[in-house]
């Protein structure tokens, strides 16, 4: 026994000697213009008509382009699979000219067949795409994907020849292109491959392997180990690969916070998906090389159940938002650079910045309370907050909490629930405050505004307003972009006047980056085309 | 057996009493001349009152937040710090150790009762019955813990009893396993089978002839449970299925602290010495009643 | 001895069929549906969803459905992994913590059984009371504590490892060292108590008597009957430990079955969480089974 | 020179309650091949007189405070423990009370009986499992060869008894200390036990100590008897001199408590009191509370004196010839 102890120790000893002085990762990466990427959760698939979350776009966008691409610096569309496009007048009809040279991972060339047989792919019903309504704005689109039309041939979607592809729109979409650009919904997937490991129109295909993968974009799928690596490499087959100075990326899926900056830490990644907040002061004083801090297009906020007796008066609601100082919870609690949240919309969401503002004022909010029949929070029963289990939401509901009770004489209650749970119970508006969060998909204010339609799924709360739902139709058919603004700009005033949620703070993309990576840029929706991006050692 | 227990040579008033009754009685004088365990036992004491009490005094709630006082390392004006949300960590100590010491206790009693009596049963009847009784054990064990507590905690609602039974339900499993492996191996002793060639009740023989013999054992698994038992209630309020913030148990202080070692070390070091002084008492103790009530044992 | 272990794997059929069987209708039971997400999800989209996985059967037909899968070894597919099934997500983790767990136990039985044997020979001195503190450190340092702590000394300033993944043979160290080292602490504890109990027995006077030495003493004489209680506590502890730990597996992003098993069911992966379940019953079937049998071996008054 | 020599021992067990005087200045010697035997009641030092001359007292509590042991010219209470080992076992062998406690549970008989030669003697193990197949034979066990496969507890009390005789005299040891070895079994076993030892002894010409509180026992087995009480020797000598004209009130109590010599019909005597604390120094003569015939004199000093050849008694009285008993 005491042998085999004596050899662990030599063991241990000879491994421990043998990695001390060995290069990090990063620097071994470095060398091989390979990015090592924190990614957060396990990708669900990397079939883009059948996920649903953000982190399998960081993968998905290395594998395949679509017809449009995001500018690195702005995410402007730029052309990608597309070389060209064309824009009807009336704003309904995009003609997409798709260059020659562009070609699948496996050589075939990539046509507007392509296109119009994944648009028609996930529109089918009975593929269950949770993210389909992406494509509404297609004509016939939504009646397609919900079965209430079968030909396909019905679709906004034409391919005028294997170069040319067409789309017809219901709505002149202004944000169409960000929309292309920006989400996998519209790219498109190689369907011979697809159909070749089981049917295309079904979920659970195993066309996403390593080994099956056939894709569009700057990188190739080589390998995937669950809960692990998933790693990408150089395409040769892309149309732009010269121009791609990467090798390759490894994404590491790293679902604790805390692991990820302590592996960052180790020299294991060139960047971590988030950054615990109570290490933000630490690297702003000792290592502000690594920090980063970018605007992100999303909202932090509570919902209010509008339909529980004590919440129905407006006067209340309004009386719990004001009394929230935002600016100590974004100083003290989140301390990550967020900016305080005075209405729904981002400000300057493509030019779009709400007329219609909230503020934060105590006694306003005293006054309202008490016009409302419970001068000093007397007869108001103890509020609720709910929300999903987390340090932070917690931390934020505890302030809010002591808010409430400090400068109203409100009481409240906490409740948190496991993530499955809390969204069973906040789509039953079975709570009375119950926290949210909402990050657009493309940039524009209606990615925002249309979840308090009343019958968006995504609402509640309760709260329908019909002339709200009135001038968010009328804005998505108005013709040109300043009249559709003004439309919104009513629509988010009534949101804010009935206030169905309380907005807390706008978010910020907190994360570390390794100073080796170039050509990466701050962006509003936190995508960094891959294909720009490059590694290089700072000199010494 | 010629040799009288050891203890009446040197104490004869203890020969004397009467032996019925003195099993105990006589643990609790030897307990009492264990000084770590008296030790244990005062410090847990002070813990308890330190815990019960201790709110009392202190200025401060334990959820009064302060934003000035963002995690500021122990001083005069709060003497163990405060945390992120500019709390005062001493008051939530005292709030904490009365949760984490109502779990502890509370359900490695739950655990305790079940485990010892399930495991005495199955190890002493053997058999067919033993076999069964050891596949529920069995089937009990693979349910996940995780999800039997979602549902519980969804069917009854949120409460803090209900958190004492769910983790005492589930702890005593092992604790039946271990019990059951002593009782079948002592089944075999001489003393059980003159006891069962006496003709005495199964159950006479079960409480007075097999409990008290795997009494070290089930002391020692006991001063491991109450930990472990603390720990996983840090778990589940993890999950959302513990104690509700702003309340907080040593274990979520633990937790939270944790992650926080390196910035804030004194919101992991307090609360964890508190934890650990308590778990070393605790140990001390179980110690002591091993050798206690352990007459073998207890030669010195 | 074959009866008994026929006997017992007889008896493992019916055990199961009732794990499966609760796990299967608590799952469901559960709040909340695999397809259940932040942004609300087209009524007909869900229908199809459901139409696709059998969800729209009757429980009892889906439950019929699932036992004949079941029989033929087939746990189905993942809900929420689209590409994978249950049998293969369980094929590539459980190794994974088969390795890990198998280094912890080790380590865990190499460490703890030394520090309780040479707390138990010399209890109440200087030697026990080290060795007793450091397991009840041990105890104390939740994994959660221990694990950081240990990538802090030894991958953030030593560097002697990374602080994360499962890629190199170095990766192993530190969270099998944080694994181990808990169980360790159990390990000592049981091996203290036990040994404390046969070393005050007759027989080792006896062989004192016969002029054997310590060494002797402890590992032919004490050693089989003090490991009893020890026995008894690793049957669960060695399926839990080699089923995999959460809190490390997260800690040390090691893909593994215990990660996996937890984030399935905050997924409500339905078929996942069922079939790990049902893995993990007979992993606890066999590792009781192996107990019993150490058991029998270790004390020969026990019979089959 | 006697092949064991005992002076002045004294092991004091230190513990929670205070310093216990469990032997308290013992001196005897035994020469090869004679049987001696011990006498005394329950915590009277008996026994803890032998275990600490080998070396078996739990250091702590136990300690040994003061004396000699010389056998064979080592002193067995200043030996290195190597030393004591290789002497233990091999020179000097054991045998306990209870049988059914003494045999380790969880080993074959043949792994326990043959340790001692795999010990002391450079043996193979087949050559070894011979012996013992022999030695179990030799202590009268039918089918020693099957048998010395078994486990302890497949064999009755009697026979784990002679297991434990074939143990300790399978090296052939030179003195043989039997710790009440009869006391767990029934009559009729203890008497083909004592025949078995008398036998062993006569055929190998060990010499023997015979603790017991049977003074039947080493009556019929012994040619010298020490009486012990509260953990010192108060008579010592030849076995028919200490039971036909015992020297000492307390063996002569101890005589008149043995039922099969009384009268039929009488009350049975016994002695009036309890045996002292022993954690308590004792000035005088430790039985001198319960003694009948005890006088202020008693609580001097006593020492155990030679009143005629080799008969020794501690009581201060009869030395002085104020008493005759």
């Amino acid at each position: 026994m005491k042998s085999l102890c004596l050899l662990m120790c030599l063991c241990a000893l000879g491994l421990a000697s043998g990695c001390g002085k060995r290069e990090t990762r990063v620097e071994v990466a470095n060398r091989q213009q390979i990015l090592l990427y924190g990614n957060k959760a396990e990708p669900q698939d990397l079939d883009p008509h059948v996920v649903q979350g953000v982190g399998e776009h960081q993968i998905i966008s290395t594998l395949l382009e679509g017809l449009v691409a995001e500018d690195p610096k702005t995410l402007d569309p730029v052309p990608g699979i597309a070389e060209r496009w064309e824009i009807s007048p009336d704003g309904r009809v995009y003609t997409f000219h798709i260059r020659a040279n562009a070609k699948w991972s496996n050589g075939d060339p990539v046509t507007a067949h392509d296109f119009a047989k994944s648009y028609r792919r996930i529109l089918t019903p009975s593929l269950g795409s949770l993210y389909s309504y992406m494509l509404h704005p297609l004509k016939n689109a939504k009646a397609f994907n919900e079965g209430k039309i079968t030909d396909p041939t019905q679709l906004g979607v034409r391919a005028i020849d294997d170069h040319t592809l067409e789309l017809t729109l219901e709505c002149p979409t202004p944000y169409l292109l960000h929309s292309m650009a920006s989400h996998y919904t519209w790219w498109a997937v190689h369907l011979p491959t697809i159909e070749k490991h089981g049917d295309p129109y079904k979920p659970g295909s195993r066309w996403t392997r390593p080994e099956n993968y056939v894709g569009n974009g700057p990188f190739i799928l080589t390998e995937w180990v669950p809960n692990s690596v998933i790693r990408v490499r150089k395409n040769t087959n892309y149309w732009d690969a010269a121009n791609v100075r990467l090798n390759g990326v490894d994404f590491l899926p790293i679902e604790s916070i805390d692991s990820e900056e302590r592996s960052f830490r180790a020299g294991q990644l060139h960047r971590t998906e988030e950054l615990p907040n109570a290490k933000i002061d630490a690297y702003r004083k000792d290592n502000p090389q690594f920090l980063r801090i970018d605007d992100y297009l999303g909202n932090y906020f509570y919902r209010v159940n509008v339909g529980h007796p004590a919440l129905k008066d407006k006067r209340v609601r309004h009386a719990l938002s004001q009394a929230i100082d935002r600016q100590a919870i974004v100083e003290t609690v989140t301390r990550g650079g967020q900016r305080p949240a005075f209405a729904f919309t981002p400000p300057d969401t493509e030019g779009y910045t709400s007329r219609a503002q909230l503020k934060f004022d105590i006694e306003g909010a005293k006054k309202l309370l008490a016009e409302a029949g419970y001068p000093e929070g007397k007869g108001l029963p103890p509020i609720e907050i709910h929300y999903n289990t987390s340090e932070n939401h917690r931390a934020i509901a505890e302030a809010i909490q002591q808010m409430w009770k400090r400068n109203l004489g409100v009481d409240a209650t906490l409740r948190n629930e496991e993530w499955k749970v809390y969204l069973d119970t906040q789509s039953a508006t079975n709570y009375m405050v119950s926290r949210a969060g909402w990050i657009g998909d493309y940039p524009d204010p209606n990615t925002f505004l249309e979840t308090f339609l009343s019958y968006s799924g995504n609402n509640r709360t309760g709260w329908a307003n019909p002339e709200f739902d009135r001038l968010l139709q009328a804005a998505g058919c108005a013709t040109n972009q300043a009249e559709r603004y003004e439309l919104l700009q009513k629509a988010e005033a009534i949101l804010l006047d009935e206030l169905p949620l309380i907005p807390i703070y706008f978010y910020t993309r907190v994360y570390l980056l390794h100073p080796s990576v170039q050509n990466w840029h701050p962006t509003y929706l936190d995508h960094h085309p891959f294909k720009h991006v490059y590694l290089e050692a700072a000199a010494k | 057996m010629t040799q009288a227990p050891p203890v009446t040579e040197s104490d004869t008033s203890l020969a004397m009493a009467e032996p019925g009754s003195s099993l105990w009685h006589d643990a609790w004088l030897r307990l009492r001349k264990n000084k770590l365990a008296v030790f244990g036992g005062v410090t847990l004491i002070l813990v308890t009152l330190f815990c019960v009490a201790g709110p009392w005094l202190s200025p401060y709630t334990y959820e009064q937040q302060d934003f000035a006082q963002y995690a500021q390392p122990p001083s005069a004006k709060h003497w163990f710090g405060t945390d992120k949300l500019g709390r005062d960590q001493l008051t939530r100590i005292m709030y904490g150790g009365r949760i984490s010491l109502g779990v502890g206790i509370c359900a490695t009693l739950v655990s305790l009762t079940i485990g010892v009596m399930y495991g005495a049963l199955a190890g002493f009847l053997g058999g067919k019955t033993d076999a069964a009784m050891m596949r529920i054990v069995d089937i009990l064990y693979a349910l996940p813990f995780t999800v039997f507590v979602i549902l519980l905690m969804v069917a009854f609602g949120r409460n803090i009893v209900l958190l004492f039974v769910a983790i005492g339900a589930v702890e005593w499993l092992t604790m039946s396993r271990i019990v059951r492996g002593q009782v079948q191996s002592l089944r075999k002793q001489e003393f059980i089978e003159a006891a069962l060639a006496l003709g005495l009740s199964r159950r006479r023989i079960i409480l007075r002839h097999m409990i008290p013999n795997v009494l070290g054992p089930v002391a020692v698994y006991t001063t491991l449970t109450i930990p472990a038992v603390m720990l996983l209630e840090a778990f589940l309020s993890f999950l959302g299925l513990g104690v509700q913030p702003p309340m907080s148990s040593w274990g979520t202080m633990i937790k939270d602290g944790a992650e926080l070692m390196e910035e804030f070390p004194w919101l992991l070091m307090i609360p964890a010495a508190f934890f650990s002084l308590t778990l070393f008492s605790l140990n001390f103790l179980g110690d002591g009643l091993r050798d206690a009530l352990d007459v073998r044992t207890s030669k010195d | 001895m074959f009866r008994f272990i026929a006997a017992r794997l007889l008896q493992t059929i019916p055990v199961l069929f009732v794990v499966a069987t609760l796990a299967f209708f608590m799952v469901r039971l559960m709040p909340g549906g695999p397809f259940d997400a932040e942004r609300s999800v087209p009524p007909e989209v869900e229908r199809e969803l459901a139409a696709y996985y059998g969800l729209d059967k009757p429980l009892a037909r889906q439950y019929l459905d699932y036992l004949g899968q079941l029989i033929r070894g087939d746990l189905g597919p993942s809900f929420k992994y689209a590409n994978r099934s249950v049998n293969e997500m369980i094929a590539s983790t459980f190794p994974v913590s088969l390795q890990l767990g198998g280094l912890a136990l080790g380590l865990a039985l190499l460490f703890g059984i030394t520090a309780g044997v040479l707390a138990a020979l010399r209890p109440n001195s200087a030697m026990d009371y080290v060795a007793s503190g450091i397991s009840m450190t041990g105890i104390c340092l939740p994994t959660f504590v221990l694990g950081p702590l240990l990538i802090l000394v030894f991958a953030l300033n030593l560097r002697w490892f990374n602080a994360s993944g499962w890629f190199d043979a170095s990766d192993r160290v530190l969270p099998a060292l944080t694994l181990g080292i808990v169980y360790a602490a159990y390990v000592a504890r049981l091996t203290r108590g036990g040994m404390l109990e046969i070393l005050s027995q007759d027989f080792i006077r006896t062989a004192r008597a016969k002029g054997a030495s310590e060494a002797r003493i402890i590992f032919r004489h004490a050693l089989r009957g003090g490991l009893l209680p020890v026995i008894s506590f690793l049957g669960p502890a060695a399926a839990g430990i080699i089923t995999g730990s959460f809190v490390i597996e997260t800690i040390f992003q090691i893909p593994g079955l215990g990660r996996h098993f937890v984030t399935s069911a905050f997924n409500r992966d339905f078929t996942m969480v069922t079939g790990i379940v049902v893995f993990y019953a007979v992993l606890i079937v066999f590792f009781n089974l192996l107990v019993d049998i150490v058991q029998v071996w270790l004390n020969p008054k026990l019979k089959f | 020179m006697p092949l064991l020599q005992v002076q002045d021992l004294r092991t004091y067990f230190h513990t929670r309650n205070g310093v216990v005087r469990a032997v308290d200045g013992v001196s005897f010697d035994i020469e090869s091949g004679e049987t001696l035997g011990i006498v005394g009641e329950s915590g009277s030092g008996k026994s803890v007189t032998c275990y600490s001359m080998v070396g078996l007292i739990p250091q702590p509590p136990g300690r040994i405070e003061s004396g000699t042991a010389l056998f064979d010219g080592v002193d067995l209470l200043k030996a290195r423990p190597e030393q004591l080992r290789q002497i233990r076992g091999k020179r000097i062998a054991m045998i306990f009370q209870d049988p059914m406690t003494s045999l380790n549970p969880y080993m074959r008989v043949e792994d326990q009986l043959i340790e001692p030669l795999l010990i002391h003697e450079q043996i193979e193990r087949r050559r070894a499992v011979e012996l013992g197949i022999q030695a179990l034979k030799d202590v009268g066990i039918q089918d020693a060869a099957n048998r010395i496969r078994s486990y302890p507890h497949e064999f009755s009390g009697g026979m784990r008894q002679r297991v434990m005789i074939a143990m300790a005299l399978i090296t052939k040891p030179d003195l043989l200390i039997a710790d009440e070895p009869t006391t767990a079994l029934d009559v009729t076993v203890q008497a083909q036990i004592i025949e078995l030892v008398r036998r062993m002894q006569a055929e190998r010409g060990m010499a023997v100590i015979w603790i017991s509180h049977d003074l039947g026992v080493v009556a019929g087995l012994c040619k010298r008897v020490n009486v012990m009480y509260a953990g010192r020797v108060v008579e010592s000598g030849l076995t028919e001199r200490i039971f036909r004209a015992p020297r000492h009130p307390y063996n002569r109590a101890l005589q008149k408590s043995i039922p099969a010599l009384q009268p039929k019909g009488a009350e049975l005597y016994t002695i009036a009191g309890m045996p002292p604390d022993l954690s308590k120094p004792l000035a005088g003569c430790a039985f001198a509370k319960r003694c009948e015939f005890a006088q202020d004199s008693c609580q001097q000093p006593v020492e155990l004196k030679s009143i005629a050849d080799g008969h020794n008694t501690a009581c201060v009285r009869v030395q002085s010839g104020e008493l005759k008993l």
